[in-house]
């Protein structure tokens, strides 16, 4: 390198240096600004503050948490917002969230950061980590957290008085897929279990084993895995090996498919595979196609629920399908439970508002203590501690490129398929057209629809070569 | 854990470990080549893996392209790709301390990540091709793992050729044999490192195609791919392509044998402890040679 | 020995001393003036200063570059919480015990690890904190995956800033005493030229040792703060990757082997992180990818580095050639 | 060739002060000097690995002082490093192909690669052996083989008599000398003066980085001041 | 050996190598080399490209480790030890490509060495009078990096110095010196040793100095003691003249 062009690089140098310097100042007077504005004369606004892992490893289940959120309050602010007996008028909605990469030491930071700007509530971030992360400030701060996204039943074991759950927690998800199986004719006798090694996962699995154990199954296989391996063939070789007709496990997304990929390249014959959260995104059936068919999914919610008839009843929202329509039309993508909790923590805070009358947490959490409604979304129940005892979950099962409700029978749309094995082996075409996964999202935002064309529905109806016994 | 080992499952496991070892080593062998000529470290190895993936995935839902044919897309892509690089950041610090190639590698690992994030969102991605699996007696052997394995040792061939046959290989094993005595013959080390490097990046990419027959990756899998190419560059030595191909199967056949008696959650920490304890056993890998 | 190491160098105690106790002084009335959500940001950026610095007293000081930085961390948290929550002795003894038992584990490995130069022994000490993350991920003993939180009678964060802050400044000043002792010295040596410094009868092993277990200290007790401020620990967080990533960037970025560099480096990394974390949720991955890109190439030596090296040249170029 | 006036650095240390030589063409000439002369900078100046900070290089009339080393390798420049600079996890042909590498020797290099066989048979005998595996002499044979390959037409050797014995040097010697009578111009640098002398055209003698002596070899023989700087007496 | 007993100082022997051997992968580069040094004795350590003396130095300073032999240091067997034991022990070393620190003033290199070194207090003086004594007082305050070659050869003796050595090793001091710099060398290096009780191993190739500035001399060939005596007889040694110049030249 010659003089000039070394002199030419130092600048560029310092060049750099003052850019970033410049982008620093700019930091700094933003969070300046992010202080809280005077309003003497009272809140006109019911601000509410929550981060959400829009990035990480939680970000694609965080998304879907905001879409929903963000969809219940553009629906309360168009309905005329809250009506808060306290102040004689109804007050529009104002969400702040930030992203906190899910980073537990992000959500730390970025909720102290919104108890000083003036929110009234908090919602909780999507996972029981970051739930866990965000529940002490809220705590100091007496505000209200609703959790949506954080099911471990340790958030309610530690004597927070804030934290309010929606969803049902960790410890029920398996248990409807075994009362499931208990009633299947046959009923199988050897259950694996293969579970992520999580605090979720792990939450789950610890309170199906001994209530599979007390329904008389026998498990064969038990093993626990890292979510970021790359491949589970050797041991689902030795689960096949086994003689377990069921599969129960899972943790989150790319690991669920992954193992279905594994289980269908080694030709495993399973009576039924009951996977947590993956089957239950969209993604799961255009990324394995026939492969999808079968597999079920603890769900906390279908679009193809109905709770209208229970009451009382609370929301705009009637029906399942209704919501799935309302999410379709707004974000162009199907949503998952995951964003109907989400919105449903909207309906909830908003029913406590109007109940209790108040804009104080403190009030506002008293009052949802003794409430006992139904939403789209189902059971809103608390017990003493905030943990949610009235929802329920439900277990659903592709059948044929659509998610049916399979379990309770009370709420069931479809009979179960099982067993369920046949599609495993069947290799799917390989000029399969997939026009079902064109979501491409810029800056966290959909802008391509997801859609199920027809012919993808038409090659995707694989029908059950076996009869459907309950 | 079964008391008596039946004799297909450990067969089975066996020829399992060692066909996901082969592609690994494979991918491996990648970031062995530009260790040996550059002495660069490339951080961003599995990054690219996650980038040929995603070629693959959008070939096959925007054209229906099988990800086995895709290859034809990824390996050209993934060797532009890599000169590109190549030209443009890696060879400024090529004559820099190892240290800064690192970090270097680590910016381009997180731009990746992040460009990947904000283009695809985080969701995961996988192709619905199955290809189910060849049953032989008890075992059942899984096709697309085959065809990953076949792939592997089809690459292990062609670089073998390349290394042995070729001009331009012969001066790529002069470079790392001894940088001073192949410029002296009159071999260009820049154009050495612009292959060596594209030919890297055309490994990884690929083995992004084969792995979309195997799983399903997300934007954020790429470092997961980097840490098994270092354990596996690690037990092979450093710059010595064949080592890379040994280590990966060893790596691939312990894993999967070692799955009879540590729960899966344990697997990865054993590739890590093998690969420290060779670190201090032999520093140089179960290859080398220098003493 | 101190003595005459500052004849030589003739300190200028008011030019180095008095900005220091300044900062500090801002620092420690902070959270009397500033907002609530101010104080946290700083809380954080002093947990990235300690930890940047604690990095640099072992990388900046002796050229290694330690992959699984994370690993000190990481212990230092699950020491203090475990501690804390079984013996239930005072938070700063459990911090204490924290980096102890993270300087403990250094001391354990230095022997093994030390032995490797360059590019080995970034990947095996990146393997290590893996293998330690997988290892905790699995161990019952530390109650596996699930980890520990922190029973909320604990939270108080204007203590917590205080104690992060404290701990912040007790490593940047052990950094200082560091460079200006025989421990400093003797790693200026190593690091500009081992051979030489064991011929001059410098114990390379040792020193290197040393200050490995020095740098885990401090990084255990920034871990430990950590954790008590985050209130929780599991293994995806305690040994996350990212953490060593972003401290080698920051001290990169401003400087490694000088005690402003690394402070530098995680004002203005921290802010940005915070800044586009808050705004542009997938962009901010793409600027720290571009910044540590554009430091590579542009100034390899950092801020601090080149400020330093620019003012040599500028006294060299006033001494003349050769003087 | 000839040098003009170099000035060569290395870091900020200045190694060679003022250096003229001239290499006329089919002649041998000797670089003499003790050790740290600047004997072995000198050549690496000359095939590019050093860049001078002052003067210039010229090979055949053209100023080669500002091109990369494998250039001035294609332009037919060849260089036996000193320890051989052998590839030795590659064969004994496969490293005589790769002194062939230059573009002009690539196409003739059957008939050279028959030339170097003849002119060394053992390297034939060798040829799929690894490099590393050889003896001294025959690495020292196999490294002058490598670069005849790449068809020189001007040949530089540093210290190829280092490590070996006795009788292995002058066998070197021996096969210098052919090459010498094949109008090959080499530039040969030695510490074995009286070997370099007896087959040299003419010789060199650096101390310091600086020129001392130029001369037929009876001059330099005669001359005081080589035993002086070789024997201190 | 010859057997010549310079002078008296050889009495008592202060350093003593004996029959050490090193082989490389199968190379020898040592076979059996021994020779003793006395008390304030200079001894030269000469012979051709390759015939043993750096690996003998590095064995004798603890880097490498003898395949075989001794060495006795005041009747210490200091075989093996590491080199920052053998210089505390109080040999020290210069290496012939200066290796200072290159980002540390003069004065902070020879500081460093007096703080560490022999652990005793400087025999020699402070490194400031250190630095005087070599001739670098004017240059102290720069940094090593920005010496000449010569200032770097004087700075490594100055390091080795502030040691506090009783065993000096020097490596190729005077190449890079003009010619009385080297003249200087040698009165200095024989100032030092009558001074401060200094033995010396002086490897030099510019010999028209070694021969004036040591008492003894041993001349190595292929890793083997081919001659040793006073040098005027060492120089007249027909396998002297053979290994340096590949025969009688004139």
């Amino acid at each position: 390198m010659n003089r000039s062009t070394r002199r030419a690089i130092s600048t560029m140098a310092v060049v750099g240096i003052v850019i970033v310097l410049i982008i620093v100042v700019v930091a700094g007077i933003y969070i300046a600004t992010l202080k809280p504005k005077s309003t003497p004369t009272g809140p006109s606004v019911i601000t509410i503050g929550m981060t959400m892992p829009l990035s990480g490893t939680f970000a694609s289940d965080g998304q879907m948490s905001l879409n929903g959120i963000k969809l219940w309050a553009q629906d309360v602010n168009a309905s005329g917002g809250i009506p808060v007996k306290s102040l004689g008028k109804s007050l529009p909605v104002k969400l702040i969230y930030y992203d906190d990469g899910s980073s537990a030491s992000t959500v730390a930071t970025d909720y102290q950061t919104l108890v000083t700007q003036n929110v009234s509530f908090l919602i909780a971030p999507y996972s029981s980590p970051l739930t866990l992360a965000a529940a002490p400030i809220a705590e100091a701060n007496h505000l209200l957290l609703l959790s949506h996204g954080g099911a471990s039943d340790s958030i309610w074991a530690k004597g927070y008085k804030y934290v309010v759950g929606v969803l049902s927690p960790a410890s029920q998800y398996m248990i409807p897929v075994i009362d499931m199986l208990a009633n299947m004719n046959p009923k199988p006798t050897n259950l694996a279990f293969f579970f992520g090694q999580d605090p979720f996962s792990l939450s789950v699995m610890s309170s199906v084993e001994p209530y599979a154990l007390s329904k008389g199954f026998k498990i064969v296989f038990n093993q626990t895995y890292q979510e970021t391996a790359t491949d589970f063939t050797s041991q689902l070789a030795q689960l096949q090996a086994s003689g377990a007709q069921v599969l129960i496990g899972g943790a989150h997304f790319t690991d669920g498919e992954t193992i279905m990929k594994n289980l269908q390249s080694l030709g495993i014959h399973l009576n039924l595979v009951s996977l947590l959260v993956a089957p239950d995104d969209p993604h799961f059936l255009s990324d394995l196609g026939s492969l999808a068919n079968g597999v079920t999914v603890p769900s906390q919610w279908e679009p193809n629920l109905n709770f209208s008839q229970f009451s009382p009843y609370f929301g705009n929202i009637t029906s399942g399908q209704q919501f799935y329509n309302r999410f379709m039309t707004a974000y162009g993508i199907a949503p998952n439970y995951e964003a109907a909790e989400a919105y449903a923590t909207g309906l909830v805070l908003e029913k406590g508002i109007i109940d209790s009358g108040s804009l104080n947490s403190t009030v506002v959490r008293q009052q949802l203590a003794t409430e006992n409604f139904y939403t789209f979304y189902g059971h809103f129940q608390i017990d003493s501690t905030g943990k949610q005892i009235g929802h329920t979950m439900v277990v659903a099962q592709w059948q044929s490129g659509v998610k049916q409700t399979i379990w309770p029978s009370s709420v069931a749309t479809a009979t179960p398929l099982y067993p369920a094995s046949l599609q495993m082996q069947q290799p799917s075409t390989l000029s399969y057209s997939g026009q079902g996964t064109t979501s491409l999202y810029v800056g966290g935002v959909a802008s391509e629809s997801y859609m199920l064309s027809q012919s993808t529905h038409a090659m995707l109806a694989v029908t059950p070569t076996s009869p459907d016994r309950e | 854990m079964p008391s008596v080992l039946p004799g297909a499952l450990v067969a089975e496991l066996f020829i399992l470990g060692l066909m996901y070892g082969l592609l690994y080593g494979v991918l491996a062998m990648g970031l062995t080549i530009v260790f040996g000529v550059m002495k660069v470290v490339n951080v961003a190895h599995g990054d690219f893996v996650i980038i040929g993936s995603y070629l693959s995935y959008w070939a096959f839902v925007l054209a229906g392209i099988n990800p086995i044919l895709s290859l034809l897309l990824t390996i050209p892509f993934g060797f532009l790709l890599g000169a590109l690089t190549y030209l443009g950041l890696i060879r400024r610090v090529q004559n820099s301390p190892e240290l800064m190639s690192l970090f270097l590698t680590f910016g381009i690992s997180t731009l990746i990540g992040g460009l990947l994030l904000f283009f695809y969102s985080p969701t995961q991605r996988a192709v619905p091709v199955a290809l189910g699996s060849i049953e032989y007696g008890s075992l059942s052997i899984p096709v697309n793992i085959s065809i990953a394995a076949a792939y592997a040792i089809a690459v292990a061939i062609a670089l073998r050729f390349f290394f042995y046959r070729t001009y331009w290989g012969k001066a790529v094993r002069a470079v790392i044999d001894n940088r001073t005595s192949a410029i002296l013959v009159g071999i260009n080390p820049d154009m050495v490192s612009l292959k060596s490097f594209g030919i890297g990046i055309a490994i990884a990419s690929s083995v992004g195609s084969i792995v979309m027959l195997l799983q399903s990756i997300s934007p954020l899998s790429g470092p997961d791919f980097t840490l098994i190419s270092f354990v596996i560059v690690v037990l092979g030595g450093l710059g010595n392509p064949p080592g890379a191909l040994v280590g990966g199967v060893v790596l691939g056949v312990v894993e999967s044998l070692s799955s009879l008696y540590v729960n899966a959650a344990m697997t990865p920490a054993i590739g890590f402890i093998i690969m420290v304890i060779v670190l201090i056993l032999r520093p140089q890998g179960i290859m080398g040679s220098r003493g | 020995m101190l003595k005459g190491y500052l004849l030589v160098h003739k300190k200028n105690f008011v030019r180095d001393v008095v900005p220091w106790v300044g900062a500090l002084v801002v620092l420690a009335f902070a959270p009397y003036f500033v907002s609530a959500s101010l104080r946290s940001f700083l809380l954080f950026l002093l947990m990235w200063i300690a930890l940047s610095q604690s990095f640099n007293i072992f990388t900046g000081l002796t050229g290694y570059v330690n992959f699984g930085f994370v690993a000190f961390y990481g212990l230092g948290g699950y020491g203090m919480t475990m501690t804390l929550l079984s013996l239930n002795i005072p938070i700063y003894a459990a911090m204490v015990i924290g980096g102890v038992i993270s300087s403990l584990f250094a001391f354990a490995i230095s022997w093994p690890t030390l032995r490797l130069r360059g590019a080995y022994f970034a990947i095996a000490m990146l393997s290590l904190a893996q293998a330690l993350f997988v290892i905790f991920d699995n161990w019952n003993f530390v109650n596996s995956a699930t980890g520990y939180t922190i029973p909320v009678k604990y939270y108080d964060p204007v203590l917590q800033y205080y104690y992060m802050l404290a701990v912040a400044a007790v490593t940047v000043l052990c950094l200082y005493v560091i460079m200006n002792s025989r421990l400093g010295l003797a790693l200026k040596a190593i690091k500009q030229n081992e051979e030489t410094a064991v011929s001059i009868g410098i114990n390379a092993t040792f020193y290197k040792a040393v200050a490995f277990g020095i740098s885990a200290f401090f990084a255990g007790l920034a871990g430990g703060a950590a954790t008590w401020t985050i209130t929780i620990i599991d293994p995806p967080s305690a040994f996350d990757t990212t953490i060593t990533l972003t401290a080698i960037s920051m001290s990169m970025l401003g400087g490694l082997g000088t005690i402003a560099g690394p402070i530098i480096g995680a004002v203005i990394l921290y802010s940005i992180e915070h800044y586009f974390g808050l705004t542009l949720p997938y962009l901010h991955l793409i600027v720290f990818g571009i910044i540590i890109i554009v430091v590579v190439l542009l100034i390899p030596q950092g801020i601090m580095g080149e400020i330093i090296s620019r003012m040599k040249k500028s006294r060299r170029q006033e001494v003349g050639e050769e003087g | 060739m000839s040098v003009q006036g170099i000035d060569v650095y290395y870091g900020e240390t200045k190694v060679l002060h003022d250096l003229s030589l001239k290499v006329e063409n089919a002649e041998l000439v000797a670089l003499l000097g003790s050790n740290g002369a600047g004997k072995t900078t000198t050549l690496r100046t000359l095939s590019g690995l050093l860049r001078p900070a002052k003067g210039e290089i010229k090979f055949d009339s053209h100023s080669i002082s500002e091109l990369s080393a494998n250039r001035i390798a294609g332009l037919g420049i060849s260089m036996v490093p000193e320890g051989r600079g052998l590839f030795t996890t590659m064969t004994v042909r496969e490293n005589l192909e790769m002194g062939a590498f230059a573009k002009r020797a690539r196409r003739e290099m059957k008939k050279t690669l028959d030339e170097v066989y003849s002119l060394f048979p053992i390297l034939k005998d060798r040829q799929n052996q690894l490099a590393g595996s050889l003896s001294g002499g025959e690495q020292q044979m196999l490294a002058i083989g490598r670069a005849l390959m790449s068809k020189p037409k001007l040949i530089m050797l540093d210290e190829p008599s280092l490590g070996l014995a006795p009788i292995v040097i002058s066998k070197v010697f021996d096969a210098l000398k052919a090459l010498k009578e094949n109008k090959m111009t080499i530039v040969l640098v030695e510490q074995n003066i009286d070997g370099a002398l007896r087959i040299a055209d003419r010789g060199y003698l650096l101390e310091n980085g600086r020129l001392a002596l130029e001369g037929n070899p009876t001059e330099i023989r005669n001359n005081e001041m080589v035993r002086q700087f070789y024997l201190g007496l | 050996m010859t057997g010549v007993v310079a002078d008296n100082a050889q009495r008592d022997t202060v350093l003593d190598v004996s029959l050490v051997r090193k082989n490389f992968a199968g190379l020898v580069a040592l076979d059996g080399v021994s020779l003793q040094l006395g008390r304030k004795e200079i001894l030269g350590l000469i012979g051709p490209n390759g015939a043993g003396k750096s690996t003998l130095f590095n064995i004798i300073a603890g880097t490498l480790k003898p395949t075989s032999g001794t060495v006795t240091f005041r009747g210490r067997n200091i075989t093996g030890l590491p080199p920052n034991r053998v210089c505390r022990l109080g040999i020290a070393r210069t290496y012939q490509i200066p290796k200072p620190f290159l980002d540390m003033t003069v004065l902070e290199n020879v500081y460093i060495a007096e703080s560490f070194g022999s652990g005793r207090d400087s025999k020699v003086g402070t490194p400031a009078e250190i630095c005087d004594l070599v001739g670098l007082k004017d240059k102290m305050h720069l940094e090593a990096g920005m010496l000449n070659v010569s200032g770097k050869k004087r700075l490594e003796v100055a390091r080795a110095l502030a040691t506090s050595p009783d065993v000096l090793l020097l490596d190729e001091i005077a190449a890079g010196m003009s010619p009385t710099e080297g003249e200087w060398a040698v009165r200095f290096m024989e100032k030092m040793s009558q001074s401060y009780d200094l033995s010396i191993i002086w490897v030099e190739h510019v010999m028209r100095l070694l021969m004036k500035g040591v008492h003894r001399v041993v001349v190595l060939d292929h890793g083997v003691k081919i001659a040793e005596g006073r040098p005027e007889e060492v120089v007249n040694d027909e396998k002297v003249q053979q290994a340096y110049l590949g025969g009688k030249l004139s």
